[in-house]
């Protein structure tokens, strides 16, 4: 029996960890959706929505929904004291233009030299459709990708070159995963932390590119320090 | 106050003349700020050959997705046409619609350039992927960009919480997201809105849409959501 | 005894009677400041200043100044019902955009191509300033320049070519002094209407470009009609 | 609430770090909207050898005129420095600063592309004068447009009206001016503001600048207009 890698709401738990008291982010679909459950309470953070929200709350209650105060996945949420409204061109200077502080995107395939892919599945059927990902990733201070590490047929999602259409090239720092924590470098793939149970040895075979690591890699961390 | 009346009496009348192969922006994101009242009133009317420039393609029937059902539309332009959009889905499928695909904020910002004068800008979003086929590239002060080309029409319509007489507006919450921005891209727009108050009633301080931009107005009916 | 030529109130006067109904206007420094006061009663335009006010109405009154409510000319002003106010990037979304119906400036020079100087005489001293004239220039739906027809020493100010540093060019659709109506048309200069008690011929001469009229030019309108 | 305490005690520490060579934007025109305050500030704390980009270059000793009288001032970038701005204008013409004279609008827009991550745009203003000379000149679509570069800088001082303590900003009337685009144009933005309210306390459909544009917030005192 395989080992027990971390669950969608693990690898949330964790990549909550990385933002910092302050940080203006944005969190893309799919796992990174997770993650504002699991922001520590110590740290104060300050959600963007594309579609004209800064300092948006948690999900409306039910019953309490109003429809024209819906994030970038259409679900109605809140706003927090302090929090704005703007016109999506405004969005997108904030987004675009390198003012928020971290962005969390959900991915396909990312390369060793920090491409993303994550809007479309060679040969899907139908238009698909980009979104507000790829202004999202060339405009983050910091990019973090939270995904699966191999695909359902157990293919590697980390890859040398991305086979699947690009979000952006050059543009992730770190990947969380539920298996390892990933930095992108100018040196190549760093393994900065591997999932409970797991060694670096394990999560190099699942993953294509070379992975850098020290003797003794920390395992992931799920609470806060 | 106003020498040019804006306020329409009906929505019907507020898109009579929109005529064939026109080319309109619509307003929306996400379920908030869609016109649907003008967009259920253009299904009436019946213009053909549509290019259209939203976000979104429909919901099954909801927003565009009458027109598209209607087979009143040739041409999109959109960032996410959306796995709900139904009716264009099969008609993309069955290659009887062209489609633009651009990413969201650079959708918003040819826009924005079209309204502002400018008629093509360098971008950073797409450089790499298949975004940038076709497009001149170019490295500035070090990091490589594409030219991106302004993006006007004919028409916007949109949907805006309160106008005045003279066609100020404003928004209300995530509602607001691309319609200021079309009103300021399109030769001529038209806003459904749900309260029309007198001249002066409005903050100044406030107005997200100045009058400028908007030529007619008409009262909303009840179809806040299609 | 030379004939009078209008005065500057009787320029600003017949300017005045260009303001369609309904018009979105920006009037410039010099004469243009001066034609707000001869809008006809019957008709209603809404004055933009490029510091960020749409509707603007009359200057303040003494005692009643707000020193954050200014034109473009430092002047305090009002705002009318139905005004807004704005940044300075978004007034010139409107200058450039194409989104003004009528701009009246003033003018040093206009070519017969329509070109036109007004921001600088050459040789003088300091830096100079172009303010909004050029963006407010290249972006009017329609453009009217009023001036004085000749320069303090006689010489034309309408020219084949200006001499002056440019404002910008091919933009100036009419130019009214005190001696004429003239459309820059793509034929060349039409001379619409002439000062009372003036001749075509004579303000020809005051005129470097060769000016097309028919043989009954009518008197300049100083009133509606 | 906000984790990162963005108003500071006082107007003299807000302006303390500024080093000698920084590029800094003052927001400001036609006397409403000049972060006077900080203005004076910055001539006490007295660094030198500073890029400036603003409409105006100062009227005497008032706004901008006290940094230039203090010849703390190597260049400038101005749509319209001003005939009263006694102390540039001596300095200008005994060559002792640098200016760089940008048509208003497209100082506006040089700074909005910088803020929005655009790093040159084709513009119809300017073509065929002596703003041209130098610049890449194209035509699209049959008109003659050239190149112009996004403008940022270290820093701006601007002046708003309220603010809440997470940043968010509104302004008061014409006052309001180039204040926000210089907000999204600098890696970091001082505000000095007539009012500090609690956060939540302004309407979120107004603020007109954003906390994400606003790194630190000061009260201003008396000298509303130098």
């Amino acid at each position: 029996m395989p080992k027990a890698r971390l669950t969608r709401e693990q690898i949330a738990e964790r990549a909550a960890l990385e933002l910092p008291d302050g940080a203006y982010v944005n969190l893309g679909w799919g796992i990174p959706n997770l993650i504002a459950a699991y922001v520590p309470s110590q740290v104060t953070v300050y959600f963007h929505s594309e579609n004209g929200i800064l300092g948006m709350g948690p999900r409306a209650k039910p019953g309490e929904e109003d429809f024209d105060l819906v994030d970038a996945m259409k679900v109605p949420v809140t706003l927090l004291p302090g929090g704005s409204y703007f016109s999506q061109d405004d969005a997108h200077v904030m987004t675009r233009g390198g003012h928020l502080d971290i962005c969390i995107l959900g991915g396909l395939q990312v390369s060793e030299h920090g491409d993303l892919a994550n809007w479309r599945i060679p040969g899907a059927k139908g238009a698909g459709g980009i979104g507000g990902a790829m202004d999202i990733s060339v405009g983050a201070q910091k990019l973090i990708v939270t995904m699966e590490h191999t695909a359902k047929d157990g293919s590697p999602k980390i890859v040398k070159t991305c086979s699947y259409p690009l979000t952006a090239i050059d543009c992730v720092d770190t990947i969380i995963t539920d298996l390892a924590v990933i930095d992108v470098t100018p040196e190549g793939l760093v393994l900065r932390e591997v999932a409970p149970g797991f060694t670096p040895e394990e999560v190099q075979k699942f993953t294509e590119p070379k992975l850098r690591y020290s003797t003794n890699v920390p395992a992931m961390r799920l609470q806060p320090r | 106050m106003t020498s040019k009346e804006k306020v329409y009496p009906t929505i019907d009348a507020a898109v009579a003349d929109i005529p064939d192969g026109a080319t309109i922006m619509f307003g929306g994101f996400g379920g908030a700020g869609f016109p649907n009242n003008l967009i259920q009133a253009l299904a009436r009317q019946g213009a053909r050959n549509l290019s259209v420039i939203s976000n979104n393609c429909g919901t099954g029937e909801g927003e565009l997705g009458l027109l598209f059902k209607n087979r009143q539309i040739r041409r999109v332009v959109a960032a996410f046409p959306g796995p709900g959009a139904k009716y264009f889905q099969e008609q993309f499928d069955a290659g009887e619609i062209e489609l633009e695909l651009v990413p969201q904020g650079i959708l918003c910002e040819r826009m924005r350039a079209f309204g502002a004068g400018i008629p093509a800008f360098f971008s950073p979003v797409g450089v790499g992927t298949e975004i940038a086929s076709g497009k001149e590239e170019r490295v500035i002060r070090g990091k490589r960009y594409i030219l991106e080309q302004a993006l006007g029409a004919d028409y916007a319509f949109i949907r805006a919480y309160r106008a005045d007489h003279m066609g100020n507006l404003i928004y209300h919450k995530a509602a607001r997201n691309f319609n200021p921005i079309m009103a300021t891209a399109a030769k001529f727009t038209i806003a459904e809105v749900e309260e029309i108050v007198g001249t002066g009633k409005l903050d100044p301080e406030a107005i997200i849409t100045p009058s400028i931009f908007v030529d007619r107005i008409v009262q909303a009916e009840g179809k806040r959501y299609a």
